[in-house]
């Protein structure tokens, strides 16, 4: 039985506290707009911060929007200009973060970029050096949500994967549970109570939650259906219809992990310049634009069949699991509500119907 | 030098052993170019040498691997290391001109700073081809991997049978490497053909489209592997005619051009389906083709 | 890239607050900078020499050059890296020294601001692209719009320079102004003895397209190759068959018709010949008082034509012309000086305008050249001329001088003095503009010889006595004293003002006009005669008030300009142009839209329209660049990217 | 190169080459001494000038940006200035919603031959900007995170559209279908509570059509890939004032689109829907009555009156039915126009130009630049090479910085200049709630009160006003040197 810490609401600050003496705590935090987001931010001592799920996941910890793989800088000798030295900076910039409050979803997350990044033929240093200096405490869904799906592929309300530490709402407080090693150091550190005594209950709520979740459909030969849908454009084309091919599905999701890389800024000036890794968005023409103006991916269809198949059929191909973890983000934050569970469907019904 | 041992990490998929780039994969070698020349109108040519001798010296690859040239400010984008792995004064890229990054590339001149990723992707299988016929084609730009696999044939040409070269271009002013064709044509380990799409003034050569000339030529496919590289549509048409002429699916190799960014097969542009053009390609023969999604 | 920056002392022009050294120093950490030096003249042999040596020693690929403004030295410059190999274009200035040292002191500011203006230049230019001029044939023929005597002039040099002239006139017989005049001063020899000759020679020229009772409908194309609209007015006769024999003029019944030529003095008939030494002496029917045409029953003159030239049925006829470059000489109209109401406004028929007066002096006028009154036909003794009506008078925005007014009243009332030897003549001036050659002689025999009274004053109030005289009140500014003259006719100086309708025509010539309407020049004093639109000249009024001898030296200039054009068989354009990134382009046409030049026109690309630029037709603004949303449009040698480079080095913070 | 250190501040000046250069030539010749913070930037015309050139400039550093050209009329290019004059006004009507300074910003006109005039322009520029002192960054002020008072009166009575004709018009569809390759309508989405669009080919999709307050998408968006198709597009009000905006500017062709329409009695804002309903899995029912709707969500009812939860444009509406239809179903209903502000324009107006960057800063910071904003707008026209990511232009870093985040949005706005309708699908679309919609609303408040009250989006036949001029501009006068 693993170490577990019970603590209050109120004594919630003292611990993030805590936390943000080693380390930059993620937190979330209420945006007030009309549209109120919820966004992971650096907590400091003092600032607001809430337990709903966040509209942009976590992703960021691990995998900024933007860094620089490389600054770089032409040093020029006064006395001959023809003389340039070329100074390039590579030094990662991470630094011990703990995510406090994600949801199953998010940390599943992780776990999904850690195959790509992490065991793939060459380990992505920067991904690598902030992976190690991670810790995620996850707070279990209690409930589920009209576009959360993570039951339908593997997780469920309260999936440890990718989790350091499960934290789970009871009526009166929060338990902590750890789940790996770091997690368990984390908690011992932490000097919360002792809440084995409240292990059953945990148990018992996280529980009770999969009995709000919708009956999931059967997802075993998605991978097998997708794939076998890929040469159907005509299909790609009416799921797309309404796709504006922008990019929110792909930023808010918390396991598309495309980037780009670009230059900014001139080697030789006193600042420099630096290559910037930033989010790329396969939904958009331009991931596949090729210089020339050849495009793979020219319509729409072709992008969002990319997509789809990628977290439902090439990636498991590669890794054995989907990429999707039904965090249902791509789907609430659609501008046009398309909803990749359909897809799925349609795919596999479809295919089905062929038969 | 690290090599790729088998079956790494969660990947269900194996990769070939080639030489892959040391330490932080995305931090360019400090590069500086020794020498550019002009191809074609469109084409350049850019030699560079690695500014850190030892790094120079200890530096491997295999025929068909690429690399990524960078030019700070302006970005990075892939090429063929296109002078064979014998040569150890320089590393030879040859850009046709057509976006942002090849425009600055052709505008260097001896002396810039620039920096390379290298060496990325798989290579030509040619420990496979020994004692085999091999008869490539490149068309246009397409003929730069083909020189770097060639030459290295050539020097061990005792390894194997007859290789010939069909090279095409639009006119005598589009073909690259003029300055060695005479050389080739003399070389009496190599069956040389040289062609043009339209006739020109002064040229004692082929005259026609690469496919045409090819069936016309007709390479006998047994013991036989075709290499070929060029632009999509020459490549659909040259297939077709190879396929004409009996070549086995297997035997015949190519590699593809495809928007890069990572080289590691991270970043998600080059993907065809599950497979990576930077990771299990550049090369691919027309049977592996075959085997993965029609996205080209 | 290899760049080579130069930096000028030019002396002490800049040396003397810019430390150039310094500029040159700072310049060699700049990207791409290879080589920065400060020269002593760059402009000078010995510097272009030097620059000419760094591009070969140095295999420079670019130079800046930081010394005067590039409106002066740009195109030295740029001949001086193009004798060396490098293209024209890669090459750019800063401006140290009007924008620099000449307008501040503090050193250290101004090596500072040096230093900048040398920083953007170099981030411009490692922007820059070779950019080759296209060529293109020259359609070496010529349109002259206005055949006034400096368009007659024009016409005559071109075509007797072997050029092939089209030559367009609104009335129905050229001549312009000059035609109505009786004599010319200062040497008051007759008007159409001397224009005539000129006049038939254009007749006869093998090389001249006359188009008269026609104008200029529409213009498209650009230098070398315009193609023209011309609208040849119905005139209701057949020009071929009309002889000018004068039967049907003399038949018309309709003879209450205003007469335009002798400016409404005195009517004519429907149809006439304007008159008669008149090219084309071809008679013209006016539809609005030709009784056959208003009321559909007459038609003596169809009947009595002896060739059968009449043409009831006859409409207006477009026809096309292919050009190589145009001059515009429309020349000029009055003001409208019945805004005057002290003299009138209008309303008393003896105060004439000076071109009615000379119609009235004219042999071939309403009254033969006898001087009679338009009132009552009497023979008027005492003449008052008034001078500046409608000239140098800011209160009806007339602030300009007419320039010849002072010169023919002379003339005038010395001719007055000859055909009525009793007559007085008064002349109410403001100042007397006499710099020609043998011009103040001429006013001065007008007063002394001719006893004409000039009075230095305006006139405040003209009115009839009641008796048949004009009473004009004025005062006399040298006496300081009011004057009153009992006049029997009084002569207007009217102002002139560009013709009418030129704002219009400039727009269908895409040049630029000033507020009064007269077409702008190229350069006030360096280029009078070109204008900003490549292939089209000025000659005569339109361009400003000249009189007869600055008119046809002008028409001569221009015809100058058009055999300089033609002596080339190609010419070639600016590359300095846009150019469409059709991979970029959606055929929104905002650029199409707002081209001032009609350079952009949509095409057809595997079934989808895209915008294209007309090479020969840009003129290089760069409006489309900053219309087209997404940037698909290009001003080469200004892109966006050479522009944010400019900016990026400026601000940085 | 940094500024010449407390002497100098940093103003940019861009100067026609024909006239104004030559004016500056012109005072340097005669020796017109001038302060040294002026660095001139050399263009053909100042018709080149692209208005984003000086809002890069501003955000950037510069303390003053100084614009220069021919005197109207003289322009070397006959009409360049004619446009520069249109566009820079709009700039300098604009400028203050960011929260910068106008008088930071300036346009004159100076002939070659004005070199004292030139210096005088110099010289009173420059004073002006030392007088404002160093322009503030962006980055300075503390976020500031202020919400849009949504309590609003409508000009019309607001209703659930339920009582509309939707039978009828499912048949005038039906009718039409055959000779159309899609209709653009909506259905319900992912459950009652919301609906996304429709795509019509066959007369069963037809009878999933939907009509009411739930109906938010503006479809339009949709026509331009369709261009040279016949398709069908059914539209409220508002989206019939793109579809004519799209028609102004030729990217759709008027015989190849037929336009289907009903009168529309508001939409509601999800936004503010969503975050009543709260976190729920499954929608029990959706009623309608005549002032609005009541959602059941997981057992739990929640009512929505129109007039309290429409969306702001609605409250603001005069044109509930098309300007443009080919069949109307239902009788149009007519609204007199009253005084509105939309509530995020109203929001800026209540700040000063410290609170609005401040609040700039504030928003912009959590853009993650997904560009739904940017696709959701049915005049983004050129979104698939949209300068925000190209390189041939490199107007925008891809770096994570507020400023760039924030220039995207001026770039937006600044291209909608007169063919903004307002129909907030960018702000709608946004999934993190930035009110972006206030700059689009500016622009538009600025065009209707430089060019008479010009409304985009009413006549497809007008030229837009950045598209042409007046020789004589009615409402735009240069401003004093004095």
């Amino acid at each position: 039985m693993s170490i577990t810490r019970f603590v209050k609401p109120e004594g919630l600050p003292a611990f993030l506290a805590h936390l943000s003496k080693e380390a930059r705590v993620l937190a979330p935090v209420v945006k007030p707009a009309d549209k109120r987001s919820v966004v992971f931010e650096p907590w400091k001592e003092g600032k607001e911060f809430t337990l709903e799920k966040a509209t942009v996941p976590a992703k960021a910890a691990v995998l900024p929007q933007c860094e620089t793989l490389v600054s770089y800088r032409k040093v020029k000798d006064p006395a001959n200009p023809q003389n340039v030295k070329l100074e390039l900076d590579d030094t990662p910039q991470a630094e011990t973060t703990v995510v406090f409050a994600a949801r199953p979803c998010d940390a599943r997350g992780y776990a999904t970029l850690d195959r790509p990044y992490l065991q793939g033929p060459i380990a992505d240093p920067y991904y690598k050096a902030r992976r190690e200096k991670l810790t995620v405490i996850t707070l279990t869904c209690n409930s589920g949500c009209n576009t959360c799906f993570c039951h339908w592929v593997g997780g469920g309300p309260s999936s440890p994967e990718g989790s350091d530490i499960l934290m789970t709402e009871l009526k009166d407080g929060y338990i902590l549970q750890g789940i790996t090693p770091r997690g368990d150091a984390l908690l011992e550190g932490s000097g919360l109570d002792d809440g084995a005594d409240r292990f059953k209950e945990m148990e018992d709520v996280r529980k009770a939650a999969w009995g709000t979740l919708v009956k999931a459909p059967n997802l075993k030969d998605a991978q097998a259906r997708v794939a076998a849908k890929f040469t159907d454009v005509d299909f790609w084309t009416r799921e797309t219809d309404r796709c504006l091919s922008c990019g929110a599905c792909t930023y808010f999701c918390p396991t598309c992990y495309c980037f780009n890389i670009t230059d900014e800024g001139e080697a030789t000036s006193e600042k420099g310049g630096r290559r910037l890794r930033s989010w790329d968005n396969c939904m958009s023409p331009l991931f596949t634009r090729e210089a020339s103006g050849h495009n793979t991916r020219m319509e729409k269809a072709l992008r969002m069949r990319n997509r789809v198949s990628h977290k439902f059929s090439t990636y498991p191909e590669n890794w054995g699991t989907f990429s999707c973890n039904g965090c249902g983000r791509c789907i609430s934050n659609c501008p046009v509500s398309l909803d990749i569970r359909q897809i799925v469907l349609d795919a596999i019904n479809a295919d089905k119907a062929a038969k | 030098m690290a090599t790729q041992s088998k079956k790494k990490g969660g990947m269900l998929r194996e990769l070939t052993p080639r030489p892959l780039p040391q330490g932080n994969p995305y931090k360019p070698m400090a590069a500086t170019v020794v020498e550019t020349i002009q191809e074609t109108g469109n084409i350049k040519t850019i030699r560079v040498v690695i500014d850190d001798p030892e790094q120079m010296a200890s530096f491997k690859y295999e025929p068909g691997q690429v690399g990524q040239l960078s030019v700070f400010g302006a970005g990075e984008s892939t090429f063929v290391i296109n002078s064979p792995p014998s040569m150890k004064d320089y590393l030879q890229f040859s850009v046709m001109q057509a976006g942002e990054v090849t425009s600055t590339i052709h505008r260097l001149s001896a002396g810039d700073k620039v920096g390379v990723r290298a060496p990325l992707g798989n290579f030509f299988p040619y420990e496979d081809w020994k004692g085999k016929n091999i008869f490539f084609v490149g068309g246009g730009i397409g003929m730069a991997p083909i020189r770097t696999i060639m030459l290295h044939i050539l020097e061990h040409k005792k390894d194997y049978g007859k290789v010939s070269l069909l090279y095409g271009a639009k006119s005598p002013a589009d073909m690259a490497f003029s300055y060695e064709l005479q050389g080739w044509l003399d070389n009496p380990d190599l069956d040389c053909h040289l062609c043009i799409d339209n006739p020109a003034e002064g040229w004692q050569h082929k005259v026609g489209l690469i496919p045409n000339v090819l069936t016309e030529i007709g390479p006998k496919p047994d013991n036989c592997v075709a290499v070929l590289c060029g632009p999509p549509i020459m490549i659909k048409f040259t297939l077709q005619a190879l396929e004409k002429l009996g070549f086995q699916h297997e035997n015949i190799v190519t590699t593809l051009e495809k928007r890069m960014k990572c080289g590691i097969g991270i970043c998600g542009r080059c993907n065809i389906g599950s497979h990576y053009v930077c990771i299990d390609g550049p090369v691919f023969t027309l049977k592996q083709l075959n085997g993965l999604p029609p996205e080209l | 890239m290899r760049i080579g920056v130069f930096i000028c002392h030019c002396g002490s022009n800049i040396a003397g607050t810019v430390d150039c050294a310094k500029v040159a120093e700072n310049a060699r950490m700049f990207p791409d900078v290879v080589l920065a030096q400060d020269i002593m003249y760059t402009c000078a042999e010995p510097g272009q020499a030097a620059i000419e040596a760094a591009i070969h020693e140095h295999k420079l690929d670019g130079v800046v050059v930081a010394s005067c403004s590039p409106r002066i030295h740009e195109p030295t410059f740029r001949r001086t890296v193009e004798r060396a190999g490098l293209n024209r274009y890669m090459f750019e200035m800063a401006n140290i020294r009007e924008h620099v040292s000449w307008i501040g002191k503090d050193k250290e500011a101004n090596t500072n601001k040096a230093t900048e203006l040398v920083q953007i230049a170099v981030a411009k230019l490692r922007n820059d692209k070779p950019l080759k001029a296209k060529s293109f044939d020259v359609n070496k023929r010529v349109l002259i719009i206005g055949a006034g005597v400096a368009g007659i002039q024009a016409a005559l040099d071109c075509a007797e320079g072997g050029i092939q002239v089209v030559l367009v006139e609104r009335e129905a017989t050229i001549g312009g102004k000059m035609a109505k005049l009786d004599k010319t001063f200062p040497t008051v020899d007759c008007s159409a003895c001397i224009l005539g000759p000129k006049m038939v020679d254009v007749a006869q020229h093998p090389n001249i397209t006359l188009y008269a009772k026609s104008e200029v409908e529409d213009i498209s194309g650009y230098v070398g190759n315009f193609s023209i609209k011309i609208r040849k007015r119905a005139t209701y006769v057949d020009w071929d068959k009309c002889t000018g024999c004068g039967a049907c003029t003399e038949k018309c019944p309709a003879k209450k018709t205003p007469d335009a030529f002798n400016e409404l003095v005195g009517p004519t008939t429907a149809i006439n010949i304007a008159f008669p030494q008149a090219i084309p002496k071809k008679a013209v029917i006016n539809p609005e008082y030709c009784r056959q045409l208003t009321k559909g029953k007459c038609g003596v003159c169809a009947k009595v034509c002896p060739t059968g030239a009449i043409n009831y049925e006859q409409q207006d006829e477009v026809i096309t012309e292919e050009v190589g470059c145009i001059v515009a000489a429309t020349g000029y109209d009055l003001m409208d000086w019945t805004v005057y109401e002290e003299y009138g406004g209008g309303r008393y028929p003896d105060v004439v305008t000076s071109l009615q007066y000379e119609r009235l002096l004219s042999a071939s006028g309403p009254t033969e050249g006898h001087i009679k009154r338009p009132s009552d036909g009497k023979e008027p003794k005492n003449i008052v001329f008034i001078q500046c009506v409608g000239s140098r008078d800011r209160s009806i925005g007339r602030p300009y001088c007419s320039g010849f007014c002072c010169m023919y009243t002379a003339k005038q009332a010395i001719l007055t003095k000859d055909h009525i030897p009793d007559s007085k003549s008064y002349v109410f001036y403001m100042d007397i503009r006499a710099n020609g050659k043998i011009y103040d002689e001429f006013t001065r025999r007008a007063m002394e010889e001719y006893g004409t009274e000039y009075i230095r004053g305006r006139v405040s109030k003209i009115y009839p006595d009641g008796e048949g005289h004009l009473i004009v009140r004025g005062v006399d500014t040298l006496l300081g004293e009011g004057v009153e003259v009992k006049a029997d006719l009084v002569v207007l100086a009217v102002g002139v003002e560009a013709a009418k309708g030129s704002p219009h025509l400039a727009e269908k010539l895409r040049i630029s006009y000033d507020s009064y309407g007269f077409f702008l020049e190229s350069h006030v004093k360096l280029k009078p005669v070109e204008t900003n639109t490549a292939g089209v000249y000025l000659a005569g009024v339109c361009q400003g008030v000249k009189d007869i001898p600055a008119s046809v030296a002008q028409g001569s200039a221009a015809a100058a300009k058009v055999l300089g054009l033609f002596s080339r068989d190609k010419l070639e354009n600016d590359p300095q142009i846009a150019s469409v990134d059709m991979k970029r382009c959606v055929d929104c046409g905002k650029c199409i839209r707002c081209c001032p030049f009609g350079a952009i026109k949509e095409v057809e690309f595997r079934g989808k329209m895209y915008a294209q630029v007309i090479e020969t037709v840009c003129q290089g603004c760069g409006l489309c660049t900053s219309t087209c949303p997404q940037g698909a449009i290009q001003l080469s040698h200004a892109t966006d990217n050479q522009i944010l480079a400019e900016v990026n080095t400026l601000c940085q913070c | 190169m940094p500024v010449l250190n407390g002497k100098e501040l940093r103003i940019v000046g861009f100067l026609c080459n024909w006239c104004s250069y030559g004016g500056a030539d012109t005072a340097g010749t005669a020796r017109a001494g001038q302060p040294t913070d002026l660095r001139i930037i050399r263009v053909p015309c100042s018709g080149r000038i692209d208005p984003l050139f000086i809002v890069k400039a501003l955000l950037n550093g510069a303390d003053g940006v100084l614009v220069s050209g021919c005197h109207p009329r003289d322009c070397h290019y006959a009409a360049g200035n004619f446009y520069a004059r249109r566009r820079l006004e709009v700039l300098k009507q604009f400028l203050p919603v960011l929260g910068i300074d106008d008088r930071r910003f300036e346009y004159t006109w100076v002939s070659a031959s004005e070199g004292q005039r030139w210096q005088h322009v110099v010289q009173t520029f420059t004073k002006r900007i030392h007088d404002l002192g160093p322009a503030p960054k962006l980055e300075d002020p503390e976020p500031l995170l202020k919400v849009v008072d949504m309590a609003l009166t409508s000009l019309r009575p607001l209703g659930t559209g339920q009582k509309n004709k939707l039978d009828e018009l499912k048949a005038a569809i039906k009718a039409k279908l055959p000779e159309l390759e899609l209709v653009i309508g909506w259905q319900q989405g992912y459950d009652a509570a919301r609906t996304v669009p429709l795509f019509m080919r066959t007369p069963e999709d037809v009878d999933k059509l939907v009509w009411g307050p739930f109906n938010v998408n503006n479809p339009a968006v949709y026509l331009p890939q369709y261009k040279g198709k016949k398709v069908g597009i059914v539209v409220k009000g508002c989206d019939a004032k793109s579809v004519v905006e799209l028609l102004q500017e030729n990217l759709i062709n008027r015989e190849d689109v037929t336009i289907f329409a009903m009168p529309c009695e508001g939409t509601l804002d999800m936004a503010r829907v969503n975050q009543e309903l709260g976190r729920y899995t499954t929608i029990d029912k959706v009623e309608y009555d005549e002032a609005g709707v009541t959602i059941t969500a997981d057992g739990k009812e929640h009512r929505f009156c129109m007039n309290d939860y429409a969306q702001g444009k609605c409250y603001g509406c005069t044109m509930p039915t098309a300007v443009i239809s080919d069949t109307l179903i239902g009788t149009p209903t007519e609204v007199k126009p009253g005084p509105y502000t939309p509530p995020e324009l109203a929001l800026l107006d209540s700040m000063s130009l410290d609170e609005r960057l401040a609040f700039w800063r504030g928003q912009m910071e959590r853009c993650i630049r997904c560009y739904a904003c940017r696709n959701a707008c049915p005049m983004c026209v050129c979104r698939d090479y949209c300068i925000a990511e190209s390189r041939e232009p490199h107007w925008i870093s891809q770096d994570d910085s507020t400023r760039d985040k924030l220039f995207f949005q001026t770039i937006h706005a600044m291209h909608l200049a007169g063919r903004c309708t307002g129909c907030g699908e960018c702000q709608r679309a946004c999934p993190v709630g930035i009110p972006i919609l206030a700059l689009r609303q500016q622009i538009a408040r600025a065009v209707g009160q430089l060019f008479d009250g010009y409304k985009s989006g009413v006549d497809p036949e007008a030229v837009p006003p950045l598209l042409g001029y007046e020789v004589e501009e009615k409402n735009i006068h240069e401003r004093e040197w004095k």
